[in-house]
């Protein structure tokens, strides 16, 4: 097949491995795109999961409109932003927050709702405040399914990122975006491959981690993969 | 708002491009995960070590699937499949792609949550193994694996947008289009109808969840023991 | 009996007998002179199903190869280097000289209309002042350069490589936005994100927001005549004819102007637009 | 009357649950097995239904052994009560009973009529009918289960610690109506538990197990409490810790029997 | 001295648990409120920590009234047990005991020596320090609770269903256990159970229950059993049913005590 041999070829050409349009720094900007966005959501996610996933208010609002979120399609949303907030970082640092505080929300309250309540009350019986209860009792034993939740949300903004480009930014989406404006189907498939590498390494870490943070939850119990 | 109702004849065509297209790949997707999670699970408790590997392989080999992003496959898959470019066919190939690697562990899931004590009694009570799959297996695993389908519909109804960047017309080309000619309103009145293409199909598969597993809806005795 | 008749017929042959399929690209321009084909087709009673916003060349010349199209609005420079990758005609005449041999078996072009829609490099007034700028070599003279265009302009002839080329134009600092010229490279250039911005000459931005389009007097930037590109076999002379009246009517003021109703605060749809230009025109 | 021969089990992992296992399980009558977690008293249980395949030994339904009889219809001439009721949560009560009913081939409308009867047999009224499981409190759930177990008329009834996820007051009164039941039915019931207490008060028969369904005793409730045959039932049925060790004491003018720790067990007549 | 001044609590979604309930919990006894599920008791204990927030009267500890005090303060300076112990189960057994005293302030050295020190007093010894409360058995997690419990060396120790949990035998041997260590320890205790035999065996005042927290008969269990104060108490004690009502038969020449179903209850001395 010449569209692999083409790939390969694609992939050997040494102008790739180095440079501002080269597979290491463009990577570095998809990470780091990733990163930012997974943050931003963050700032959003983490405490308002703590309080929904605590208090239990607001729980039916959240799974509502988590489930709305979900539905959003990113590239309405980035295209939309975009015409508002012009190109640059902004407006696809945002369309990909919004698209990954679902997840990344619902591991946060549905792991703090996983808890046993007997746990959190006796917590709370021996004399614990309510933030020794979060810090010490609900986040440690939620652990697997907030990273769960955040392993979901950061393939999503992985393979979603791509889009991206579409308006602008760097990072791997560049070469599948430029490789079809000039119908250059190895560009675009080697962008694929790498993002694909990408994301399997990542899951990979996360489900290590996943792995480490079950067993930090109940130790007892052998390590085994868990998934949100 | 002047704007939607004026051009309602093509906003109609493409909720109708993106609903049967949207529509079938769920269901094609649900269709074929069904079997090979299954197969996954009943390889799971083989008494062959190998055939054990070879289920959890399948399940995470159709996790690696998700991890394809979606734009290039929607590029691609013209070159794999022979068919024509403007074949949405292609894109419906791919959101399948998407929908049964989801869908595969949904079902695998599923049915390792039916609780053995139930399926353990059911045998006590004389049901063949066949009996007992149709009967008490598949019915048992439905909730979860009507959760799995609710995840799988919403995401490919907001995917296939992405499907307009590669010419396949849906709701998405109208994000493209008003992007390209500054027009917000075009661009949101996409997000709108795709958000709410979504939750139609969200709302019909809990309909029929209700209906098909009545017992699924009902309030228990109990509560906490 | 027209039912038995449509029955018995086969599918495909009755297609190519009746309908014209007609492509767009997925942007509005060519959207607006699809519909005005399809307008102007319909109007003599011919059968024609619309394929519109199909995306790249890579996707829609190959349908049009396998007839899965018949007819698609075309710009001569673009079609040329797309199927001739090599080629180094810039001006109209070279390229519509070297069109119809670089064709693939089956597929043809009409004529040519005096309309054209190429790329141009635009600054802000301002800035040309500031810099005394009035065409595109006058850049070279600049200690740093930023440029908003389609990725595509990266490699083209009349891009980056062009400009060093032609220009001596050297170390551009390069943002690639996937809306030919539209809103999101506007505004870049509009808030100084970036110094030149490449817009298509018949987009209203560049008169209403007063830009200064760089002169391309080596004429790296290649011209861009619309012209329909048809499968032969498809087209009968009737066809043809009323296509090629269609490309003598149409403009490049026109085009800017069909543009602007599309695109500004009016929003009409093609369709429309298409409709009343006809009207006008007295081809409708 | 089921025959246990040196019945042995071997898990396919390893694990020796049982071995050299011989008992006597009279018709009409009840046995109770009672032992400590893990001594193998399901898996002894499980054997009678075939839901466990033995690995030596064999046991004998009336003199049939039960080896050479098809699983599925085996399991479907005996009726079977477990701990947690393993309703199917999917079908009605009253679909539940009858689902054993239709396994054996009866029409629809008989066998709901029958599952009807049945319900009505163990205290359930057509109010639960319809509910599903779910909807039913514990002690319900496992009423249903007996009666599920009871729907095909079967002889024997294996029960595997029906009463043991029920709270204290609900369990004494479905024990109170085993009794009840058991005088009408006269069915052959193997009973499993691991509460010496149940144990005496549902059995004629009751089989005190060690570790690995090794048999301490065999005998009727009163019998093994006069007698124990050694050390291990004595602790085991309580005398050892004082539990059953009663002496009368007068309160207030009236004879209450109390233990070591004198705490009153009863008032004597 | 503990006391309960008219105390009634509604919820938040208007469930009336109890009303005007009063009572006086004397100092270092065990006093165990026994009653039917869902008729208060929990509501009751838990309103003595400030768990629940009284909506009427009062709670006075050595004439305090409760209510003036810190929750969380409150709470460290009483222990409390319930059902499924709720250890975290991501801390030792060790640091379980250990973290009460920790949020008290004490060093870690330190909490870690008095936490060793009151697992031994609950019976366990060092091997289990290091273990995760989901490797033990539920006997001893229960225990765990208790050591927990008493690691603050609290006058106050409130225990719900303790043992509910753990089966008849483990369950036995613990209440066996938390006698002689009341003895040691003379703790003022707030017990809960629905299991009348429970009460019997670990209270020195029984405070039976009715609906709403309604209070039946307080009284030494003796005292209960010779005189039940009606027909409810009766019952609920298993005069009734004639669990309770003995006689004596000769069994191979043994006194055996049984009652009117024939189920023996112990032999005479
Ligand atoms: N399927 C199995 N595979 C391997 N070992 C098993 C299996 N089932 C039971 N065992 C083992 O066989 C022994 C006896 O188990 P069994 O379930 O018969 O005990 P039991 O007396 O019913 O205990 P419990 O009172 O806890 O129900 C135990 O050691 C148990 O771990
Ligand atoms: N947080 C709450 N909100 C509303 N109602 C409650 C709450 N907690 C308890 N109740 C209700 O108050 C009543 C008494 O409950 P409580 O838990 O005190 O009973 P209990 O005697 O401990 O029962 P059990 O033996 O089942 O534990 C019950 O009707 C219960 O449903
Ligand atoms: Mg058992
Ligand atoms: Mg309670």
């Amino acid at each position: 097949m010449s569209l692999l041999e083409e790939t390969v070829a694609w992939f050997s050409e040494p102008a790739q491995w180095s440079g501002a349009t080269g597979i290491p720094w463009r990577l570095a900007q998809h990470i780091g795109y990733t990163a930012l966005a997974v943050a931003a959501a963050a700032l959003v996610a983490v405490p308002l999961g703590l309080y929904i996933g605590h208090t239990g208010r607001w729980r039916n609002l959240a799974v509502l409109s988590t489930g709305a979120l979900r539905a959003l399609p990113t590239l309405g949303l980035l295209t939309l932003l975009a015409l508002q907030l012009g190109i640059g970082l902004s407006a696809p640092i945002i369309a990909l927050a919004v698209l990954c505080v679902p997840p990344l929300l619902a591991g946060i309250y549905s792991g703090l709702e996983a808890v046993d309540p007997a746990t959190v009350d006796a917590a709370r019986a021996q004399g614990m405040t309510e933030a020794h209860v979060i810090l010490r009792v609900e986040l440690p034993l939620a652990m697997p399914l907030i990273i769960g939740g955040l392993r979901s949300a950061v393939l999503q903004v992985i393979a979603t990122a791509t889009v991206a480009a579409f308006i602008g930014v760097g990072g791997l989406g560049r070469y599948i975006i430029d490789g079809l404006a000039v119908s250059d189907t190895a560009r675009v498939l080697g962008g694929a491959v790498v993002v694909v590498i990408l994301a399997l390494v990542i899951d990979a870490l996360f489900a290590a981690a996943q792995r480490l943070s079950a067993h930090f939850a109940d130790p007892a119990t052998p390590t085994k993969e868990r998934h949100a | 708002m002047n704007w939607a109702l004026t051009n309602y004849e093509r906003l109609l065509d493409l909720v109708w491009q993106h609903t049967w297209i949207s529509g079938s790949a769920i269901a094609l997707g649900f269709a074929l995960a069904l079997p090979v999670g299954w197969a996954a699970y009943a390889m799971k408790s083989s008494p062959h070590g190998a055939v054990r590997q070879l289920s959890g392989v399948t399940v995470s080999l159709s996790s690696v699937l998700y991890t394809i992003p979606s734009l290039p496959l929607f590029v691609i898959m013209p070159t794999i499949l022979g068919l024509g470019w403007l074949n949405p066919i292609n894109v419906l190939i791919a959101l399948v792609i998407y929908a049964f690697a989801i869908m595969v562990r949904g079902v695998v899931d599923a049915l390792n949550a039916v609780p053995p004590s139930v399926l353990d009694s059911a045998a006590a009570c004389g049901f063949s193994r066949g009996q007992r799959a149709i009967s008490v297996t598949l019915p048992l695993a439905g909730p979860v694996m009507l959760a799995a389908l609710r995840v799988v519909s919403v995401s490919t109804v907001s995917l296939l947008s992405i499907g307009a960047l590669v010419g396949v017309s849906n709701l998405g080309s109208l994000f493209t289009n008003g992007f390209n000619r500054n027009f917000p309103t075009e661009i949101l009145t996409g997000v709108v109808l795709t958000v709410a293409l979504a939750l139609v199909f969200d709302l019909l598969l809990v309909a029929a969840g209700r209906l098909l597993m009545p017992w699924n809806s009902v309030v228990s005795a109990g509560g906490s023991a | 009996d027209p039912d038995d008749a449509g029955q018995e017929s086969d599918d495909a042959a009755q297609e190519s007998a009746g309908t014209i399929g007609i492509g767009s690209a997925d942007f509005p321009e060519s959207q607006i002179i699809a519909e005005i084909y399809a307008h102007a087709l319909e109007a003599e009673d011919f059968q024609v199903e619309r394929n519109f916003q199909i995306g790249a060349r890579e996707v829609y010349m190959p349908a049009l190869e396998n007839a899965e199209i018949d007819l698609m609005p075309e710009y001569t420079g673009n079609l040329l280097s797309y199927l001739d990758p090599e080629t180094t005609a810039t001006s109209a005449e070279d390229i519509e000289a070297e069109i119809p041999q670089a064709l693939p078996e089956g597929l043809e072009v009409l004529d040519t209309a005096e309309a054209q829609n190429k790329d141009s490099l635009n600054v802000t007034e301002e800035f040309a002042a500031q810099n005394d700028l009035e065409s595109i070599g006058d850049l070279a003279e600049l200690e740093q350069l930023s440029l908003a265009a389609n990725p595509e302009f990266a490699e083209r002839a009349y891009g980056i490589p062009g400009m060093e080329e032609v220009y001596g134009i050297t170390d551009v600092d390069f943002t690639p936005i996937s809306d030919g010229g539209g809103p999101a490279t506007l505004q870049a250039l509009l808030d100084g994100t970036v110094d030149v911005a490449d817009i298509y000459t018949t987009t209203p931005s560049i008169e209403e927001n007063d830009l200064v389009t760089l002169e391309d007097p080596e004429d790296m930037i290649a011209a861009q005549h619309v012209v329909p590109v048809v499968r032969a076999e498809a087209m009968d002379e009737q066809a043809r004819s009323i296509l090629n009246e269609v490309s003598a009517a149409l403009t490049t003021e026109a085009l800017t102007q069909m543009n602007a109703r599309n695109s500004g605060d009016e929003v009409e749809e093609p369709a429309t637009i298409a409709q009343d230009w006809l009207e006008e025109n007295d081809l409708g | 009357m089921i025959e246990f021969r040196s019945v042995g089990k071997r898990f396919a992992d390893g694990t020796r649950a049982v071995s050299d296992f011989s008992l006597t399980v009279p018709s009409h009558t009840t046995t109770v097995l009672v032992g400590s977690s893990g001594c193998g008293k399901t898996t002894l249980l499980r054997s009678v239904n075939r839901m466990v395949d033995l690995t030596e030994g064999k046991i004998l339904i009336d003199d049939d052994d039960i080896a050479a009889r098809d699983p599925v219809q085996l399991r479907r001439s005996i009726g079977y009560v477990m701990q947690h009721a393993g309703l199917l949560p999917h079908r009605r009560v009253i679909d539940n009973v009858a689902t054993v009913l239709r396994l054996n081939g009866v029409p629809k409308a008989a066998a709901r009529q029958r599952a009807a009867q049945v319900l009505e047999t163990v205290g359930l009224d057509a109010s639960v009918h319809r509910k599903y499981p779910s909807q039913l409190s514990g002690g319900q759930q496992q009423r249903v289960g007996v009666a599920r177990a009871l729907a095909n008329d079967p002889n024997i009834l294996l029960m595997d610690e029906p009463f043991g996820a029920v709270d204290p007051i609900v369990r004494a009164e479905l024990q109170q109506e085993m009794r009840r039941l058991q005088q009408d039915l006269k069915k052959t019931i193997v009973f499993v538990t691991h509460d010496i207490e149940e144990a005496f008060a549902l059995g004629d028969q009751v089989v005190i197990l060690r570790e690995g369904g090794k048999v301490a005793q065999v005998g009727a409730p009163a019998e093994i409490l006069a007698r124990p045959a050694d050390e291990f039932v004595a602790r085991f049925i309580g005398l050892e810790h004082g539990r059953r060790q009663l002496r009368v004491r007068d309160e207030n003018g009236r004879r209450i029997v109390v233990d070591e720790h004198g705490r009153p067990a009863g008032v004597l007549e």
